[in-house]
Protein backbone atom coordinates (compact mmCIF):
# COMPACT_ATOMS: atom_id res chain seq x y z
CA UNK A 1 0.00 0.00 0.00
CA UNK A 2 1.47 3.57 -0.62
CA UNK A 3 0.24 6.02 1.63
CA UNK A 4 1.03 9.80 2.42
CA UNK A 5 0.49 10.82 5.92
CA UNK A 6 1.07 14.25 7.05
CA UNK A 7 0.29 17.00 9.86
CA UNK A 8 1.80 20.78 8.52
CA UNK A 9 -0.15 24.26 8.92
CA UNK A 10 -1.95 23.97 5.79
CA UNK A 11 -3.02 21.36 3.67
CA UNK A 12 -4.34 20.81 -0.19
CA UNK A 13 -7.42 18.50 -0.36
CA UNK A 14 -6.42 18.35 -3.90
CA UNK A 15 -2.61 16.89 -3.40
CA UNK A 16 -4.41 13.91 -1.59
CA UNK A 17 -6.52 13.37 -4.27
CA UNK A 18 -3.65 13.32 -6.31
CA UNK A 19 -1.88 10.99 -4.28
CA UNK A 20 -4.09 8.07 -4.56
CA UNK A 21 -5.41 8.56 -8.10
CA UNK A 22 -3.74 6.24 -10.78
CA UNK A 23 -4.34 4.31 -13.96
CA UNK A 24 -5.23 0.74 -11.66
CA UNK A 25 -8.10 2.37 -9.50
CA UNK A 26 -11.07 3.32 -10.99
CA UNK A 27 -12.71 5.13 -8.24
CA UNK A 28 -11.55 7.57 -5.20
CA UNK A 29 -13.74 8.81 -2.25
CA UNK A 30 -12.34 11.83 -0.45
CA UNK A 31 -13.26 13.05 2.81
CA UNK A 32 -12.52 16.99 3.59
CA UNK A 33 -13.37 18.89 6.62
CA UNK A 34 -13.35 22.55 7.04
CA UNK A 35 -13.90 24.97 9.77
CA UNK A 36 -17.57 25.84 10.27
CA UNK A 37 -18.49 29.81 10.84
CA UNK A 38 -20.58 28.51 13.57
CA UNK A 39 -21.13 26.00 16.59
CA UNK A 40 -24.65 25.62 18.32
CA UNK A 41 -25.57 28.90 17.03
CA UNK A 42 -22.65 31.12 17.90
CA UNK A 43 -20.38 32.78 15.69
CA UNK A 44 -16.90 30.66 15.21
CA UNK A 45 -14.34 33.28 14.53
CA UNK A 46 -11.09 30.47 14.38
CA UNK A 47 -9.99 27.27 15.48
CA UNK A 48 -6.61 26.45 17.27
CA UNK A 49 -5.36 22.79 16.58
CA UNK A 50 -2.43 21.20 18.73
CA UNK A 51 -1.41 17.84 18.09
CA UNK A 52 0.83 14.95 20.11
CA UNK A 53 2.72 14.77 16.49
CA UNK A 54 4.54 11.79 16.89
CA UNK A 55 1.90 9.64 18.00
CA UNK A 56 -0.66 11.44 15.77
CA UNK A 57 1.22 9.89 12.68
CA UNK A 58 1.66 6.76 14.57
CA UNK A 59 -1.86 6.35 15.44
CA UNK A 60 -2.92 7.65 11.91
CA UNK A 61 -0.42 4.56 10.62
CA UNK A 62 -2.19 2.61 12.69
CA UNK A 63 -5.38 3.59 10.64
CA UNK A 64 -4.16 3.44 7.26
CA UNK A 65 -2.82 -0.24 8.12
CA UNK A 66 -6.90 -1.19 9.18
CA UNK A 67 -8.00 0.28 6.29
CA UNK A 68 -5.22 -2.37 3.99
CA UNK A 69 -6.15 -5.27 6.01
CA UNK A 70 -9.83 -4.83 6.49
CA UNK A 71 -10.75 -2.93 2.71
CA UNK A 72 -7.88 -3.94 0.81
CA UNK A 73 -7.39 0.00 -0.09
CA UNK A 74 -4.28 0.05 -2.58
CA UNK A 75 -3.67 4.01 -1.51
CA UNK A 76 -4.08 6.75 1.07
CA UNK A 77 -3.82 9.76 2.04
CA UNK A 78 -4.19 11.14 5.19
CA UNK A 79 -3.55 14.95 5.95
CA UNK A 80 -4.76 16.82 9.26
CA UNK A 81 -4.02 20.23 10.06
CA UNK A 82 -2.13 21.80 12.99
CA UNK A 83 -2.32 25.58 14.21
CA UNK A 84 -4.34 28.46 13.48
CA UNK A 85 -7.71 27.71 11.02
CA UNK A 86 -9.97 30.60 9.89
CA UNK A 87 -13.67 29.50 8.62
CA UNK A 88 -13.84 27.71 5.67
CA UNK A 89 -10.14 26.60 5.78
CA UNK A 90 -9.64 22.68 5.12
CA UNK A 91 -8.84 20.79 8.71
CA UNK A 92 -8.45 17.32 7.78
CA UNK A 93 -8.53 15.59 4.08
CA UNK A 94 -8.32 11.87 3.41
CA UNK A 95 -8.68 10.09 0.15
CA UNK A 96 -8.99 6.67 -0.33
CA UNK A 97 -8.54 4.06 -3.50
CA UNK A 98 -9.71 0.84 -3.77
CA UNK A 99 -10.74 -1.73 -6.61
CA UNK A 100 -14.29 -1.38 -5.64
CA UNK A 101 -16.18 1.65 -5.07
CA UNK A 102 -18.48 0.02 -1.89
CA UNK A 103 -14.64 -0.71 0.31
CA UNK A 104 -13.39 3.10 -0.33
CA UNK A 105 -16.73 4.62 0.99
CA UNK A 106 -16.35 2.24 4.32
CA UNK A 107 -12.78 2.55 4.34
CA UNK A 108 -12.99 6.20 4.03
CA UNK A 109 -15.24 6.25 6.46
CA UNK A 110 -13.72 4.36 9.02
CA UNK A 111 -11.02 6.38 8.81
CA UNK A 112 -12.40 9.77 9.33
CA UNK A 113 -14.28 8.32 12.28
CA UNK A 114 -11.05 6.38 13.86
CA UNK A 115 -9.23 9.70 13.84
CA UNK A 116 -11.71 11.70 15.53
CA UNK A 117 -11.78 8.98 18.59
CA UNK A 118 -7.88 7.84 18.40
CA UNK A 119 -5.28 10.29 16.81
CA UNK A 120 -3.90 12.83 19.49
CA UNK A 121 -5.07 16.45 18.15
CA UNK A 122 -6.92 18.82 19.79
CA UNK A 123 -9.03 22.13 18.67
CA UNK A 124 -9.45 25.30 20.60
CA UNK A 125 -12.55 26.97 19.54
CA UNK A 126 -13.09 30.71 19.96
CA UNK A 127 -16.58 32.41 19.69
CA UNK A 128 -16.86 36.50 20.78
CA UNK A 129 -16.79 36.24 24.38
CA UNK A 130 -14.35 33.56 24.82
CA UNK A 131 -12.51 29.66 24.03
CA UNK A 132 -13.52 26.15 24.75
CA UNK A 133 -11.60 23.08 24.28
CA UNK A 134 -14.27 21.23 22.03
CA UNK A 135 -15.57 17.37 24.00
CA UNK A 136 -13.04 18.30 26.81
CA UNK A 137 -16.18 18.23 29.30
CA UNK A 138 -19.28 15.50 29.48
CA UNK B 1 8.33 11.63 36.24
CA UNK B 2 8.09 14.31 33.76
CA UNK B 3 4.63 14.48 31.61
CA UNK B 4 3.87 16.24 28.66
CA UNK B 5 0.73 18.17 28.51
CA UNK B 6 -1.66 19.17 25.53
CA UNK B 7 -4.80 20.61 25.25
CA UNK B 8 -6.95 21.77 27.94
CA UNK B 9 -4.56 19.42 30.46
CA UNK B 10 -1.94 22.76 29.74
CA UNK B 11 -4.44 25.32 31.15
CA UNK B 12 -5.27 22.93 34.20
CA UNK B 13 -1.95 22.68 34.74
CA UNK B 14 -0.66 26.06 33.32
CA UNK B 15 2.56 24.67 32.35
CA UNK B 16 3.48 22.23 29.24
CA UNK B 17 5.16 19.51 30.90
CA UNK B 18 4.64 18.63 34.55
CA UNK B 19 8.00 16.90 36.83
CA UNK B 20 5.89 14.37 39.20
CA UNK B 21 7.55 13.80 42.49
CA UNK B 22 5.29 11.12 44.14
CA UNK B 23 6.51 7.31 43.21
CA UNK B 24 3.75 6.18 40.90
CA UNK B 25 4.23 3.02 39.64
CA UNK B 26 1.51 2.43 37.12
CA UNK B 27 -1.26 4.39 34.67
CA UNK B 28 -3.79 3.91 37.29
CA UNK B 29 -2.06 5.83 40.16
CA UNK B 30 -0.89 8.34 37.47
CA UNK B 31 -4.29 8.97 36.82
CA UNK B 32 -5.71 8.81 40.44
CA UNK B 33 -2.46 11.07 41.76
CA UNK B 34 -3.88 13.28 38.40
CA UNK B 35 -7.16 13.89 39.63
CA UNK B 36 -6.32 14.48 43.05
CA UNK B 37 -3.71 16.99 42.44
CA UNK B 38 -5.94 19.31 39.98
CA UNK B 39 -9.53 18.72 40.61
CA UNK B 40 -10.37 19.88 37.09
CA UNK B 41 -8.98 16.46 35.62
CA UNK B 42 -12.37 14.81 37.30
CA UNK B 43 -14.71 17.04 35.05
CA UNK B 44 -13.36 16.15 31.99
CA UNK B 45 -15.13 13.58 29.71
CA UNK B 46 -11.94 11.13 30.10
CA UNK B 47 -7.95 11.38 30.56
CA UNK B 48 -5.84 8.38 28.85
CA UNK B 49 -2.29 8.18 29.64
CA UNK B 50 0.54 7.44 26.82
CA UNK B 51 3.33 5.64 27.13
CA UNK B 52 6.10 5.88 24.00
CA UNK B 53 3.27 7.18 22.02
CA UNK B 54 0.81 4.63 22.61
CA UNK B 55 -2.29 4.32 24.69
CA UNK B 56 -1.22 2.39 27.61
CA UNK B 57 -4.10 0.47 30.39
CA UNK B 58 -3.98 1.60 33.67
CA UNK B 59 -1.89 -1.63 34.60
CA UNK B 60 1.04 -0.64 32.93
CA UNK B 61 4.00 0.09 34.58
CA UNK B 62 5.78 3.33 34.07
CA UNK B 63 9.72 3.66 34.28
CA UNK B 64 11.95 7.28 34.70
CA UNK B 65 12.95 6.53 31.05
CA UNK B 66 9.04 6.40 29.39
CA UNK B 67 7.60 8.86 27.47
CA UNK B 68 4.52 9.52 29.16
CA UNK B 69 1.70 11.88 28.00
CA UNK B 70 -1.50 12.96 29.29
CA UNK B 71 -4.45 12.78 26.55
CA UNK B 72 -7.09 14.50 27.56
CA UNK B 73 -10.39 14.07 25.04
CA UNK B 74 -9.76 14.54 21.50
CA UNK B 75 -11.06 16.55 19.31
CA UNK B 76 -9.40 16.48 15.74
CA UNK B 77 -10.78 15.89 12.33
CA UNK C 1 -30.41 22.76 -1.91
CA UNK C 2 -27.78 24.03 -4.45
CA UNK C 3 -26.78 22.34 -7.36
CA UNK C 4 -24.38 21.61 -9.75
CA UNK C 5 -25.01 19.22 -12.44
CA UNK C 6 -23.62 18.82 -15.80
CA UNK C 7 -22.21 17.34 -18.46
CA UNK C 8 -19.14 18.28 -20.91
CA UNK C 9 -15.98 17.07 -22.21
CA UNK C 10 -13.30 17.94 -19.63
CA UNK C 11 -14.34 18.42 -15.95
CA UNK C 12 -12.33 19.10 -13.15
CA UNK C 13 -12.97 17.03 -9.91
CA UNK C 14 -11.97 20.32 -7.92
CA UNK C 15 -14.83 22.27 -9.01
CA UNK C 16 -17.11 20.10 -7.57
CA UNK C 17 -15.29 20.01 -4.60
CA UNK C 18 -15.22 23.74 -4.30
CA UNK C 19 -19.48 23.98 -5.56
CA UNK C 20 -19.95 22.26 -2.36
CA UNK C 21 -17.45 23.47 0.29
CA UNK C 22 -19.02 26.39 2.31
CA UNK C 23 -18.42 28.04 5.47
CA UNK C 24 -21.84 26.07 7.14
CA UNK C 25 -21.13 23.18 6.48
CA UNK C 26 -17.87 20.95 8.01
CA UNK C 27 -17.82 17.94 5.81
CA UNK C 28 -17.45 17.43 2.27
CA UNK C 29 -17.28 13.59 0.29
CA UNK C 30 -16.52 13.17 -3.08
CA UNK C 31 -16.71 10.87 -5.37
CA UNK C 32 -13.94 10.96 -8.46
CA UNK C 33 -13.91 8.04 -11.14
CA UNK C 34 -11.26 8.30 -13.69
CA UNK C 35 -10.39 5.50 -16.55
CA UNK C 36 -8.54 2.46 -15.52
CA UNK C 37 -5.96 1.05 -18.03
CA UNK C 38 -7.15 -2.33 -17.43
CA UNK C 39 -10.12 -4.43 -17.67
CA UNK C 40 -9.73 -8.21 -17.32
CA UNK C 41 -5.91 -8.03 -17.14
CA UNK C 42 -6.25 -6.48 -20.66
CA UNK C 43 -5.08 -3.21 -21.94
CA UNK C 44 -7.59 0.14 -22.12
CA UNK C 45 -6.34 2.44 -24.62
CA UNK C 46 -9.18 4.56 -24.31
CA UNK C 47 -13.21 5.15 -23.51
CA UNK C 48 -15.59 6.72 -25.40
CA UNK C 49 -18.82 8.45 -23.59
CA UNK C 50 -22.19 9.05 -24.88
CA UNK C 51 -24.89 10.17 -23.79
CA UNK C 52 -28.68 10.87 -23.78
CA UNK C 53 -27.90 14.46 -22.97
CA UNK C 54 -31.17 16.07 -22.19
CA UNK C 55 -32.14 13.11 -20.42
CA UNK C 56 -29.30 12.61 -18.31
CA UNK C 57 -29.70 15.67 -16.67
CA UNK C 58 -33.35 15.24 -15.93
CA UNK C 59 -32.04 11.72 -14.26
CA UNK C 60 -29.05 13.28 -12.87
CA UNK C 61 -31.27 15.76 -11.10
CA UNK C 62 -33.79 13.07 -9.84
CA UNK C 63 -30.54 11.59 -8.27
CA UNK C 64 -29.98 14.89 -6.53
CA UNK C 65 -34.06 15.69 -4.99
CA UNK C 66 -33.72 12.13 -3.22
CA UNK C 67 -29.97 13.11 -2.05
CA UNK C 68 -32.25 16.04 -0.15
CA UNK C 69 -35.14 13.86 0.53
CA UNK C 70 -33.15 11.30 2.12
CA UNK C 71 -29.67 13.02 4.04
CA UNK C 72 -31.17 16.80 4.15
CA UNK C 73 -27.73 17.34 1.40
CA UNK C 74 -27.36 20.72 1.62
CA UNK C 75 -25.28 21.39 -1.67
CA UNK C 76 -24.33 18.22 -4.16
CA UNK C 77 -22.11 18.67 -7.66
CA UNK C 78 -22.60 15.80 -10.23
CA UNK C 79 -20.34 15.86 -13.16
CA UNK C 80 -19.93 13.75 -15.57
CA UNK C 81 -17.80 13.31 -19.46
CA UNK C 82 -19.02 12.78 -22.47
CA UNK C 83 -16.47 11.75 -25.48
CA UNK C 84 -13.03 10.46 -25.54
CA UNK C 85 -11.41 9.63 -22.57
CA UNK C 86 -7.73 8.53 -21.81
CA UNK C 87 -6.36 6.09 -18.63
CA UNK C 88 -5.73 8.13 -15.82
CA UNK C 89 -8.82 11.06 -17.10
CA UNK C 90 -11.14 11.81 -15.16
CA UNK C 91 -14.89 10.96 -16.26
CA UNK C 92 -17.74 11.52 -12.72
CA UNK C 93 -16.97 13.70 -10.05
CA UNK C 94 -19.74 13.77 -7.42
CA UNK C 95 -19.37 15.78 -4.32
CA UNK C 96 -21.61 16.24 -0.82
CA UNK C 97 -21.99 18.59 1.82
CA UNK C 98 -24.39 17.72 4.12
CA UNK C 99 -24.65 18.34 8.05
CA UNK C 100 -23.34 14.73 9.19
CA UNK C 101 -20.56 13.08 7.42
CA UNK C 102 -22.49 10.02 7.99
CA UNK C 103 -25.04 11.52 6.00
CA UNK C 104 -22.89 12.60 3.21
CA UNK C 105 -20.90 9.53 2.99
CA UNK C 106 -24.25 7.42 2.28
CA UNK C 107 -25.63 10.23 -0.12
CA UNK C 108 -23.10 9.95 -2.38
CA UNK C 109 -22.89 6.46 -2.15
CA UNK C 110 -26.33 6.57 -3.45
CA UNK C 111 -25.64 8.82 -5.75
CA UNK C 112 -22.97 7.30 -8.05
CA UNK C 113 -24.43 3.60 -7.68
CA UNK C 114 -27.69 5.67 -9.06
CA UNK C 115 -25.93 7.19 -11.67
CA UNK C 116 -24.80 4.01 -12.63
CA UNK C 117 -28.08 2.43 -12.83
CA UNK C 118 -30.31 5.55 -14.28
CA UNK C 119 -28.33 7.44 -16.46
CA UNK C 120 -28.23 7.16 -19.99
CA UNK C 121 -24.68 7.15 -20.72
CA UNK C 122 -22.45 4.80 -22.32
CA UNK C 123 -19.36 3.99 -22.86
CA UNK C 124 -17.29 1.57 -25.32
CA UNK C 125 -13.98 0.55 -24.47
CA UNK C 126 -11.03 0.45 -26.88
CA UNK C 127 -8.57 -2.41 -26.93
CA UNK C 128 -5.73 -3.05 -28.98
CA UNK C 129 -7.76 -5.76 -30.88
CA UNK C 130 -11.03 -3.98 -31.06
CA UNK C 131 -13.66 -2.20 -29.08
CA UNK C 132 -16.82 -2.93 -26.99
CA UNK C 133 -19.87 -1.31 -25.53
CA UNK C 134 -19.53 -2.08 -21.49
CA UNK C 135 -22.27 -4.10 -19.47
CA UNK C 136 -24.51 -4.57 -22.89
CA UNK C 137 -23.86 -8.32 -23.09
CA UNK C 138 -24.90 -10.59 -20.35
CA UNK D 1 -42.50 7.16 -35.83
CA UNK D 2 -38.82 8.09 -35.00
CA UNK D 3 -36.63 6.88 -32.56
CA UNK D 4 -33.04 7.75 -30.87
CA UNK D 5 -30.62 5.27 -30.98
CA UNK D 6 -27.80 5.52 -28.60
CA UNK D 7 -24.33 3.23 -27.58
CA UNK D 8 -24.88 -0.43 -29.24
CA UNK D 9 -27.93 -0.14 -30.70
CA UNK D 10 -26.66 2.57 -32.92
CA UNK D 11 -23.87 -0.37 -33.96
CA UNK D 12 -27.43 -2.46 -34.47
CA UNK D 13 -29.17 -0.92 -36.34
CA UNK D 14 -25.92 1.28 -38.49
CA UNK D 15 -28.04 4.54 -37.87
CA UNK D 16 -28.32 7.42 -35.45
CA UNK D 17 -32.06 7.30 -35.68
CA UNK D 18 -34.40 5.22 -36.90
CA UNK D 19 -38.14 5.46 -38.40
CA UNK D 20 -40.34 2.96 -38.09
CA UNK D 21 -43.57 2.34 -40.52
CA UNK D 22 -45.50 -0.15 -38.77
CA UNK D 23 -48.26 0.52 -36.53
CA UNK D 24 -46.67 0.20 -32.69
CA UNK D 25 -49.05 1.63 -30.24
CA UNK D 26 -47.64 0.59 -26.98
CA UNK D 27 -43.84 0.45 -25.51
CA UNK D 28 -44.18 -2.97 -25.27
CA UNK D 29 -45.21 -3.72 -28.90
CA UNK D 30 -42.11 -1.50 -30.01
CA UNK D 31 -39.74 -3.18 -28.09
CA UNK D 32 -41.58 -6.33 -29.78
CA UNK D 33 -40.92 -5.35 -33.16
CA UNK D 34 -36.86 -4.17 -32.64
CA UNK D 35 -36.63 -7.75 -31.34
CA UNK D 36 -38.02 -9.59 -34.45
CA UNK D 37 -36.67 -6.64 -36.98
CA UNK D 38 -32.72 -6.80 -35.22
CA UNK D 39 -32.37 -9.78 -33.50
CA UNK D 40 -29.41 -8.91 -32.00
CA UNK D 41 -31.48 -6.73 -29.51
CA UNK D 42 -32.33 -10.06 -28.02
CA UNK D 43 -28.74 -10.64 -26.97
CA UNK D 44 -28.57 -7.37 -24.84
CA UNK D 45 -28.64 -7.40 -21.07
CA UNK D 46 -31.49 -5.49 -21.42
CA UNK D 47 -33.29 -2.55 -23.29
CA UNK D 48 -35.53 0.22 -22.20
CA UNK D 49 -37.23 2.79 -24.02
CA UNK D 50 -37.69 6.58 -23.01
CA UNK D 51 -40.40 8.25 -24.13
CA UNK D 52 -40.44 12.26 -23.46
CA UNK D 53 -37.19 11.55 -21.77
CA UNK D 54 -38.25 9.79 -19.31
CA UNK D 55 -38.20 5.83 -18.93
CA UNK D 56 -41.70 4.39 -19.92
CA UNK D 57 -43.36 1.04 -18.93
CA UNK D 58 -44.42 -1.68 -21.45
CA UNK D 59 -47.95 -0.22 -21.48
CA UNK D 60 -47.09 3.74 -21.86
CA UNK D 61 -49.09 4.57 -25.55
CA UNK D 62 -47.26 5.86 -28.36
CA UNK D 63 -47.53 9.30 -30.06
CA UNK D 64 -46.42 10.70 -33.03
CA UNK D 65 -45.31 13.72 -31.29
CA UNK D 66 -43.38 12.00 -28.08
CA UNK D 67 -39.58 12.12 -28.10
CA UNK D 68 -38.88 8.53 -27.99
CA UNK D 69 -35.23 6.87 -27.66
CA UNK D 70 -34.22 3.51 -27.26
CA UNK D 71 -31.82 2.97 -24.20
CA UNK D 72 -29.70 -0.41 -24.35
CA UNK D 73 -27.52 -1.72 -21.06
CA UNK D 74 -26.06 1.81 -18.71
CA UNK D 75 -22.82 2.26 -18.66
CA UNK D 76 -22.13 5.19 -17.02
CA UNK D 77 -19.56 6.51 -14.40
Amino acid sequence: MEQLIRISDNIDAAEAVAFVQSEESGGVVTFIGSVRNQTKQKKVLKLVFECYEPMAILEMEKIAAQMYEKWQVKRVAMLHVTGEKLPGEVVVAIAVAAPHRGAAFEACQYAIDTLKETVPIWKQEFFEDGAVWVAAHP
Amino acid sequence: MRVLLFGIMKDIVAAKTLTIEAELPTVGDLKHWLKQEYPAVQDLKAVMIAVNKAYASDETMLSSEDEIAIIPPLSGG
